[in-house]
């Protein structure tokens, strides 16, 4: 089992991180820690890869906000890359990440991954009308989760959290070196680290942190009772959008605003081609083509391969969908597509008893039969 | 189409070594079977990728076979497991849209089993005439 | 570019044109975008169709072509080659669509048909114009072949090849080349015998300069291509060097162990060492063997118990102690003393009984003089190497033995003034007389080994002392001679005595004493033994108490059986609390119910039920609960020693931290048994010798055998009881007389006789003696060769069935019902009659007694039958006329001969003729299928006969025809390993269970994969003329691959397209052939175009598209599926 | 002699009602060979065949109509024919145009309006019972407990109808009989060709069967057993199983014990339709086995040589000489093996041997007894022990 440490905040939760995360670096137990930080534009919170302990000063770990799921990031910066690194992440970021490792776009060896504890997030346009006019949103944030804010409607502050959030049944992130806790535990008095992995143990050890075998007391009934919430919507959700789409023609209709713009699958962390066969000449259709079809059905939607396109990415990467909802926060005409996607993944997951995200000694969902 | 009976539309992708010979020698043996199915060669059913199936539906087929061999007797090894594998993902994403299991079928018919294949395509036409129409090109443009 | 496209619709006669309307569908094709050209045509496979195609192209500037005729795997290549001959790349600008087997012949209704043409045909023309320029990959081939099977149909096949020049390998399973022909008499419809025209071909490939023939081999393993193919071949042990054997057949005429013939189908039996027959080619002799029987693999010291059982059943005593004397030292002493692991193990149980191989071992010992037993020979060490052992009993003696066998001066140290250790101290006369462990020592010290009794080291002279003194090594067996303590109120007591010490004042003084009403505490070997010497020294009473439940009690079953027998209460699960004492003397005992002995993990542990207790009144206690180390040894020298006395070594070595110092024996592993002893003490010698040479204690050193390939228990193997051990009657038993007598002569053939030989060879090595070219190697391996070749042939032959379990038929039930192949034996001039055809004994079926009367010969047995094999086994109505022609020629004229059959197939060139003249000849020809054989008589004539039972179904009468021998015509089968030559060699495999070939009538020597091709039986059933054309049929496919010197191999392979590739390495997982590797500075993944076969693996799974398969991309793949499905949607 | 053509006419109808497969015979005389008849009377199936296969007069007189469908053919032929098949189309054909055995009038004129072949009334259907309560099914049984005509009409078989009553009230089965509302399986129709009234019963039944939603079945007759599960049963979830296979259930699951001893010596007889038709050899022979002081003899034919009865294929309505009567042969056999008691499974078989006894008279040596009736009286019964 993991050991805790409480670090004491006195009100500056991020101050407190980066003190420990400064030690990281000057210990020389990683040579950088990718981690967000606030921008000094609209209060932006973006991954930072960051070098100096100085620069830690800005950063924002448990903003409510994920502009993107870093998992390719974490993965484009361990990938030909020996120096240690530690990244900051959340859970499903860690689990995408891993689907990654597993098909050799990243690597985990020389990474520290800190998982911090998820509430969930903002879509980004909220967050920005948010952060405009609340000092210390990220504190206030937690405060009102951790006194039962969101728990029916999903608002939080005046707005409403994503919907892949709130359905998301890991508020902690699971297989990870370190984790930075939140969830039980009043954070304007102290957060915790918890040192989870053997090479977490090893990065105590050498911060010669005291701990203990104890964390927060309130933790686990928390986390329960999070998990359950968000698991009964999840429930609910899925079962209301499947009975809207259990046809073709339901499929057609959540889909029909589909203009091609492929940005679903460019926010996905899973969806891990270079180029995608939906842009490769396969797909190019030329005008006559076009004519025929309109001519031997009478009318043609287009643009065309719209169904195409989605069902052709249930199938290429559904096993491997962690449920972030970037592809839905991505879509510009409003596309449900973390819920058409892990309506499939159900289904699909559990044909293979597949849980993406899972330890990398498990075999990859793709794989099946080989040689 | 409502005065005649519905007559499905089936596309068959059968590895040449197995399914295509079969079909050969149910030819060359004279076995008569509904002209519903259209075959295309394929060098191994491994090969079939699920997007042949999936567009197969949304040009208007009403049901796709896929022949393979025999566990153990694949040409390739083992490509027709991998075919199994792909049949089982795409059943159950198409399944969730409400297209039948039954409108995708995978069968293992050997080299030697003209008959086999006859048995099978008379087999599944039936059960896609009982199943109808597959609406999906109608509904979801390609 | 816009795309050309020609369109030509063959009419193939009416093969096509009966259900299609051809010219409707080239008008309907003429109105597809881009067709320029469209027409229909009577036969394009003709040379006027394809100039049709030649011509058009440049007239019309076509770009691309549709053929639209029978299936592809037709005529593809030939319209292929018309474009090309037309100036296009055949790849990129053909396409064949199939418009006769998949349309014309399925399909009744020619609207129907003609409609499905035009689909086929429009999705043809879409795909056409998306095809792209292939070329062909060319290839050297290796001119080698590879051959597999020895029959008629792979010589054949192997004399043709090599005549034109060019290498083969011949490969056979069994040790000689023949196959089933060389087991046939005579061959019909000529009657020319098979061996005048078999063996000269056997005789031929044997000597052929450029044949490799690979007998007692098979192929494990094919990969490459073809022409360029690795077969990786296992070469069995035949444990026969073949270049020193000379077939002079000395071997097999001393071998011991008997087996039925395979090669005469059990009618005749064989050695373990042999050869199939004597024409076999090769001449070299073969040793049969299997895995090690389990009572060699189980005994401790590897004592080679089927190989003396062996040889005494042959009668060689001497012989067989000796074999004994190779692993142990006291045949005599182990051959009374031992449990006999080896006798649990033994697999002759599974029919009756074990054997009782430790009496045999003592009866062989027994027979031989020990004062004249020759030595070995030894080969004198240097005097410098000289080892000292410490304890004279069964390791320190086995030690010492086995040193001195190598050459070593060894010196044995006794404290004692007797040697032999626990076997002369511990074990009573009666059991083990001193006169036999006697004069095993006394062999051990002919062997040069110094015996120096009294002599106890420790005080005295120290371990390091001999060290100094010259000793290179030193082996401790000081065994354990002390006796545990109860730890118990009283146990000082006068009247309370130690086992072992009891014993050794026994055996040594003979002067022990005991009370009348005697307890014994212990429930070992050493407890019982107690017991019985107390018993014979004057006990009245003497009881044993354990803490053990019967089955639970460490002694050995058959000697409690003996002790009880004598007399001697057993009381179990009591152990002893303390015991009762007055005036100094012991009186009895207090017990208390022992409620468990082991604990969970089986360690021992016992706990008590205080409350249950009782109280033994005797005069004397023994107590014989174990035994310790005695460590006076170690005094004064730098010992390993664990704390409670026993030596540290290491397990497999026995070698001590101190270099130089071994330890073995019950001092390393406890208490123990003698045999456990024998054999630390001879592994412990192997270590000596390894250490004083130098060499490393581990490496390469011999593994114990395993393994459970045994020989199959044998059919005449009937239940026989296990000899009874003789013994002196219970009432003289007072003495210490030894009470086992001993088998006697006669008990022991019988008994040995048992032996099922589970190994087959057992290794006794009489044939090594009696081979005077010094051919035969016991220890040789298999061999594992990798042979490049560029071309296959299988000829593997077929398997008789086996009629047993068609009980109809009577065959195993009634001993003349012969099969086919028993009767061509019985027939042949080297089987079991030397060609006479005469009835088999009941009694034996090995023996054959007097020629038939009369004979049925039943057709169709297993064959023409959906029950069995629905084909036609083609060969059985000529070979059945043959039998018919054979019994009137060899019995004479008056036997009566019935063959029944269904239909008579005589199709062959003189086959007709045959059946007349055999007719001729007063065959009576019975036409209807036999469905019965029976001796339940109906009739007195029936009485003793066979009664075969049919429909004549001419005279539509119902017959019973009563003879004295029937024949089975039995169905030829695919060979049982059908299955798995198929999948090493990639053939495909027909309903009929036969290899398949590409095509019924045009290719029926090739297979699926390019390269391998198949000759005789192995691809259906068929006589040896047959045979013989398809062999030559094949060896002339395999010649023209190795005279064009180079292969086209097709182009439709896998890419990966660099730019998109993102190198997640999946298709490197799927790809079976390993024909995908990872570029490491480029991080993508490249197809290697050799190695790839093209089956898409990788492009089925491929999500980005970037591995394809050439010619079937996702764009041709949906042209396809368009032109199929855009018509009928807009309908 | 006189030159003849060939009546395809007459084969073709043959062909048209199912006897298709009497084109692959390749006339080897197997059939003719293992054919119990030829043993007592001259018959040749290959023979029928080959006539039918020419249309050919002559086969449609006494010989069509002699096969007892005991199956022994079927189970040897190489070419896998199915003459049982192929003999129903033959008789169909023949019975359409009105010839066939004036003895089958009087059982199909019962069939048509009582539901069974003995002239029995429909209401009596279950009197065999008395003074048993019978209990009524509904969706709580387990088991639809379906009696034989023969079971229920015939006096002899009466008595092993309440010995599979008791039987199965002593082991607690949940079970219920749909009473006079069930009608005959219609196997003997069905094998002698009478098509329409097998589909009548039929239908009555299965309509019977899916009102109550009937699933599994305990039959008391093989020929139930056979009709049910391979016709009935076709595309439904229906599943019948023989007493003799459910008894032996029992008593391996310790339901039913077998305490009392029946010192005697016994035979055993299978049936055809359970032995050959269905593959049942062992169960009723365990059942004997189980039975404390019974020594099981075995006749020489035995299993799957089995001497028929004579009773089906509409044989029990024949009238046929005693010299030809296998039954009569059948005892003999019996005899022979110094059996007390020969034991079967089958209500066809139980009447046809009890016949034959009389016939012989040898009512002193042997008595045939159905396996219920030994293991009623072998049971423990609660109150007894």
């Amino acid at each position: 089992m993991g050991q805790y440490t409480a670090i004491q905040t006195e009100g500056h939760i991020n101050q407190a991180i980066a003190d420990v995360l400064g030690k990281l670096l000057d210990k020389g137990v990683v040579s950088a820690v990718l981690v967000p930080c606030q921008q000094p534009h609209r209060k932006a919170v973006m991954q930072t890869l960051v070098r100096d302990p100085e620069a830690l000063a800005h950063i924002d770990p448990f903003a409510p906000v994920v502009p993107t799921n870093s998992a390719r990031l974490v993965a484009t910066l361990t990938h030909h890359n020996d120096a240690p690194v530690a990244a900051v992440v959340r859970s499903c970021e860690v689990r995408a990440f891993l689907e990654l490792v597993k098909l050799h776009q990243g690597c985990a060896d020389n990474l520290l991954i800190i998982g911090i504890d998820c509430y969930g997030r903002y879509e980004n346009k909220d967050y920005f009308a948010l952060a405009a006019h609340q000092e210390d949103l990220t504190t206030r944030f937690l405060m009102s989760m951790a006194s039962g804010a969101g728990g029916s409607d999903g608002v939080v502050l005046g707005a409403p959290l994503a919907n892949a959030c709130r359905m998301c049944e890991y508020p902690v992130a699971e297989p990870v070196d370190i984790r930075l806790c939140a969830i039980g535990t009043d954070v304007t008095q102290q957060v915790w680290f918890e040192w989870v992995s053997e090479k977490g143990l090893r990065a105590m050890e050498t911060l010669a942190l005291p701990s203990q075998e104890q964390g927060p007391q309130a933790r686990e009934s928390a986390i329960a009772k999070l998990r359950k919430e968000r698991m009964a919507h999840r429930d609910a959700e899925l079962a209301a959008f499947r009975s809207k789409t259990d046809t073709m023609t339901g499929l057609a209709d959540v889909v029909a605003a589909c203009i091609n713009c492929y940005n679903c699958r460019v926010a996905c962390p899973a969806c891990y081609c270079k180029e995608c066969v939906f842009v490769t000449d396969t797909f190019r259709h030329d005008g006559e083509q076009v004519m025929r079809w309109a001519f031997h059905r009478g009318h043609l939607k287009m643009p065309t391969d719209t169904v195409f396109f989605h069902v052709t990415r249930m199938l290429h990467m559904s096993t491997l969908c962690v449920g972030c909802g970037q592809c839905s926060s991505a879509c510009p005409n409003d596309i449900p597509v973390m819920e058409l996607f892990r309506s499939v993944a159900e289904r699909t997951q559990a044909r293979f008893a597949y849980v993406p995200g899972s330890l990398l000694t498990r075999k990859t969902a793709a794989g099946g039969v080989s040689r | 189409m409502s005065e005649k009976q519905f007559e499905p539309n089936i596309v068959a992708f059968l590895c040449n070594w197995c399914t295509f010979t079969a079909a050969d020698l149910a030819g060359t043996s004279r076995l008569i079977y509904p002209s519903n199915v259209k075959i295309i060669r394929m060098m191994c059913s491994g090969m079939v990728d699920p997007k042949y199936v999936l567009k197969s539906f949304l040009e208007g087929a009403d049901g796709v076979f896929i022949g393979g061999c025999w566990p153990g007797d694949c040409h390739y090894i083992n490509g027709n497991m991998k075919a199994r594998r792909r049949v089982a993902l795409m059943h159950e994403v198409l399944e969730r849209f409400g297209i039948e299991r039954d409108r995708l079928w995978l069968r293992w018919v050997a080299a030697s089993e003209g008959n086999a294949f006859a048995d099978t395509v008379t087999a599944m036409t039936g059960r896609l005439k009982e199943l109808g129409p597959c609406r999906v090109s109608r509904e979801a443009v390609a | 570019m816009q795309e050309r496209i020609g369109f030509y619709i063959c009419h193939c006669g009416i093969n096509i044109a009966s259900r299609v309307r051809c010219p409707e569908v080239a008008e309907y094709v003429a109105t597809l975008p881009d067709v320029v050209v469209s027409r229909d045509y009577l036969f394009m496979c003709s040379d006027p169709g394809q100039e049709l195609i030649e011509k058009d192209i440049p007239a019309y500037g076509l770009t691309r072509v549709v053929v639209a005729s029978c299936s592809p795997r037709m005529h593809e290549n030939t319209f292929r080659g018309a474009v090309a001959r037309g100036g296009l790349n055949p790849f990129r600008c053909f396409h064949h669509v199939c418009v006769r087997e998949h349309v014309s012949w399925v399909h009744t209704d020619m609207d129907e048909a003609t409609e499905k043409a035009k689909t086929l045909v429009r999705a043809g023309v879409r795909r056409v114009a998306r095809q792209a320029d292939l070329f062909p990959n060319t290839f050297p081939v290796n001119p080698n072949t590879l051959i597999v099977g020895g029959g008629i149909a792979g010589m054949q096949a192997a004399l043709d090849i090599a005549s034109a020049g060019y290498h083969v390998y011949l490969v056979e399973k069994q040790p000689t080349i023949g196959g089933h022909m060389l087991q046939y008499d005579k061959t019909f419809p000529t009657l020319d015998c098979a061996a005048c025209i078999g063996t000269p071909k056997m005789v031929s490939v044997g000597q052929n300069k450029n044949i490799d023939l690979l007998t007692y081999a098979e192929v494990e393993e094919l990969s490459g291509f073809i022409g360029n193919y690795t077969a990786r071949v296992r070469k069995k042990a035949r444990y026969i060097d073949a270049s020193k054997c000379t077939g002079c057949g000395e071997c097999t005429k001393v071998c011991p162990v008997d087996k039925p013939n395979e090669w005469d189908v059990g009618t005749l039996k064989r050695h373990a060492v042999y050869r199939s027959f004597p024409q076999a080619v090769p001449i070299t002799f073969v040793i049969d063997k299997n895995d090690r029987a389990p009572c060699v693999q189980t005994c401790p010291a590897q004592t080679n118990a089927q190989g003396y059982i062996a040889l005494i059943k042959a009668g060689k005593y001497l012989e067989a102690t000796q074999l004994i004397l190779e692993k142990l030292p006291f045949p005599g002493s182990l051959g009374r003393v031992c449990p006999a692991p080896c006798e649990a193990v033994c697999r002759r149980k599974k029919v009756d009984e074990p054997l009782s191989i430790r009496n045999l071992k003592r009866f062989a010992a027994d027979q031989v003089d020990w004062d004249s037993l020759p030595l070995p020979p030894i080969e004198k060490k240097s005097e410098d190497d000289r080892v000292a052992v410490i304890g004279s009993g069964p390791a320190g003696l086995s030690a010492a033995y086995f040193l001195a066998r190598m050459g070593y001066p060894v010196s044995v140290f006794e404290a004692l003034g007797v040697a032999g250790g626990m076997m002369r101290t511990g074990i009573p006369d009666y059991r083990l007389p001193p006169a036999i462990l006697e004069r095993e020592i006394k062999y051990i010290e002919r062997l040069g080994v110094n015996l120096h009794l009294n002599t106890p080291i420790g005080k005295d002279r120290t371990v390091d002392d001999l060290f100094h003194q010259g000793f290179r090594a030193v082996f401790v067996a000081t065994g354990t001679h002390g006796d545990a303590k109860l730890g118990i109120p009283g146990e000082d007591a006068q009247g309370v005595m130690a086992g072992v010490a009891f014993l050794k004042r026994q055996n040594l003084a003979g002067d022990a004493r005991v009370g009348e009403d005697v307890v014994v505490i212990g429930g070992g070997a050493v407890a019982i033994d107690v017991a019985r010497v107390a018993r014979r020294i004057g006990a009245k009473r003497v009881r044993l108490y354990c803490l053990e439940a019967c089955h639970e009690m460490p002694a050995w079953e058959e000697e409690v059986h003996a002790a009880k027998a004598e007399g001697i209460e057993i009381h179990n699960t009591w152990g002893p609390a303390q015991i009762l004492v007055s005036e100094g003397k012991a009186r009895g005992i207090e017990f208390k119910r022992c409620t468990r002995v082991f604990d969970d993990k089986k360690r021992f542990s016992p706990a008590y039920d205080e409350a249950q207790r009782q109280e033994v009144c005797c005069d004397t206690v023994l107590v014989a609960i174990g035994q310790r180390p005695d460590t006076s040894w170690a005094e004064g020298s730098n010992v390993p020693l664990h704390p409670r006395g026993y030596v540290q070594a290491d397990e497999r070595t026995f070698a001590t931290e101190r270099p130089g110092l071994f330890a073995g024996g019950e001092v390393y592993t406890g208490p123990s048994i003698v045999v456990q002893a024998v054999a630390n003490g001879h592994e412990a010698a192997i270590s000596i010798d390894r250490y004083l040479r130098g060499e490393d204690l581990l490496e390469a050193r011999p593994e114990r055998p395993k393994g459970e390939q045994w020989n199959p228990i044998p059919d005449d193997a009937l239940p026989t009881p296990r000899a009874k051990m003789p013994e002196i009657a219970l009432d003289q038993r007072q003495g210490f007389e030894e009470v086992e007598l001993g088998f006697t002569e006669a008990q022991a053939l019988e008994e040995a006789s048992r032996c099922i030989a589970c190994g087959t060879c057992s290794e006794c090595m009489l044939c090594v003696a009696n081979c005077k070219a010094q051919a035969i190697d016991h220890s040789m391996k298999d061999e594992v060769l990798n042979l490049d070749v560029g071309s296959v042939i299988v000829a593997t032959g077929f398997d008789p069935l086996d009629p047993t379990p068609m009980h109809e038929y009577g065959y195993g039930k009634y001993s003349n019902v012969y099969t086919n192949l028993e009767f061509e034996r019985l027939s042949n001039a080297t089987g079991p009659t030397a060609g006479a055809l005469l009835m088999r004994d009941p009694e034996n079926r090995y023996h054959f007694t007097s020629p038939p009367s009369s004979v049925a010969i039943l057709h169709c047995i297993g064959s023409r039958d959906v029950n069995h094999h629905e084909y036609c086994s083609r060969t059985c109505c000529m070979y059945a006329l043959k039998y018919a022609h054979l019994l009137k020629d060899k019995v004479g004229h008056d036997v009566l001969v019935y063959n029944f059959y269904i239909d008579m197939r005589c199709f062959g060139k003189g086959y007709e003729e045959f059946y007349r003249r055999i007719q001729g000849e007063g065959v009576r020809m019975v036409r209807g299928k036999a469905t019965r054989v029976t001796d339940e008589a109906e009739s007195p004539e029936e009485e003793g006969k066979l009664v075969v039972e049919a429909e004549d179904t001419l005279t539509g009468k119902l017959l019973r025809v009563p003879v004295d021998m029937v024949v089975l015509c039995t169905a030829m089968e695919p060979r049982k390993d059908t299955v798995d030559v198929a999948r090493t060699f990639g053939i495909s495999i027909g309903g009929d269970g036969f290899f398949l070939e590409e095509h019924p009538k045009l290719e029926p020597v090739s297979t699926a994969t390019a390269g391998v091709f198949l000759a005789g039986a192995c691809q259906g059933p068929k006589d040896i003329p047959d045979t013989v054309a398809q062999a030559k049929a094949a060896a002339s496919m395999a010649q023209a691959l190795t005279s064009l010197g180079r292969v086209e191999v097709q182009p439709m392979v896998s890419s990966i397209d660099e730019d998109i590739c993102v190198g997640c390495k999946v298709c490197i997982g799927l790809c079976p052939y390993s024909a995908i590797e990872f570029d490491d500075r480029r991080g993508i993944s490249v197809v290697n175009d050799a190695v790839c076969k093209g089956c898409g693996s990788c492009a089925g799974y491929c999500p980005s598209g970037a591995a394809k398969i050439r010619h079937f991309t996702d764009r041709q793949i949906f042209g396809e599926i368009e032109g199929l499905l855009v018509a009928r949607s807009a309908s | 002699m006189i030159a003849v053509a060939p009546m395809p006419e007459l084969t073709d109808l043959i062909l048209e009602v199912g006897g298709h497969e009497l084109q692959v015979c390749m006339q080897c005389g197997t059939c003719t060979a293992v054919c119990p008849w030829p043993r007592v009377k001259p018959f040749s199936p290959r023979q029928v065949i080959r006539y039918m296969a020419f249309g050919f007069e002559g086969f449609e007189q006494e010989d069509l109509w002699n096969c007892v469908t005991c199956r022994t053919c079927v189970q040897r032929c190489p070419r896998g024919i199915d003459l049982l098949e192929v003999m129903r189309a033959a008789r169909a054909v023949m019975l359409e145009s009105g010839s066939g055995p004036r003895t089958f009038s009087g059982p199909l004129a019962s069939l048509r309006t009582e539901g069974n072949p003995w002239a029995g009334e429909r209401q009596e259907r279950y009197g065999f019972a008395a003074p048993r309560p019978v209990p009524p099914y509904d969706t709580d049984k387990d088991y639809l407990f379906f009696s034989c005509c023969t079971q229920s009409y015939d006096p002899r078989n009466r008595r092993v109808g309440t010995a599979m009553l008791d039987i199965l009230n002593t082991a607690g089965v949940r079970y219920g009989c749909l009473g006079a509302a069930e009608s005959c399986c219609g196997d003997q129709a069905r094998r002698i060709g009478a098509q329409d009234v097998y589909d009548d019963v039929k239908q009555q039944n299965m309509t019977l069967f899916e009102e109550h939603g009937v699933r599994e079945l305990i039959v008391a007759s093989p020929h139930c057993l056979q009709t049910i599960n391979q016709d009935y049963a076709k595309g439904t979830e229906l599943h019948a199983t023989h007493y003799a296979t459910f008894f032996h259930r029992l008593v391996q699951d310790g339901h039913l014990i077998l305490s009392k001893p029946i010192e005697a010596k016994v035979t055993y007889h299978d049936p055809c339709y359970l032995g050959r038709h269905a593959g049942e050899y062992e169960a009723p022979r365990e059942l004997l086995r189980a039975i404390p002081g019974l020594q099981l003899l075995e006749m020489p034919r035995n299993r799957e040589r089995s001497l028929c009865c004579g009773g089906g294929g509409g044989g029990i309505w024949l009238d046929v000489p005693s010299e030809e009567r296998f039954s009569v042969l059948r005892v003999q056999e019996a005899l022979r093996t110094g059996a007390e008691i020969i034991a079967t499974a089958c209500p066809y078989c139980t009447a046809m041997l009890e016949d034959a006894i009389k016939n012989l008279d040898v009512e002193h040596a042997l008595r045939v007894l159905d396996i219920a009736e030994l293991v009623a009286q072998s049971m423990t019964t609660e109150a007894g022990q």
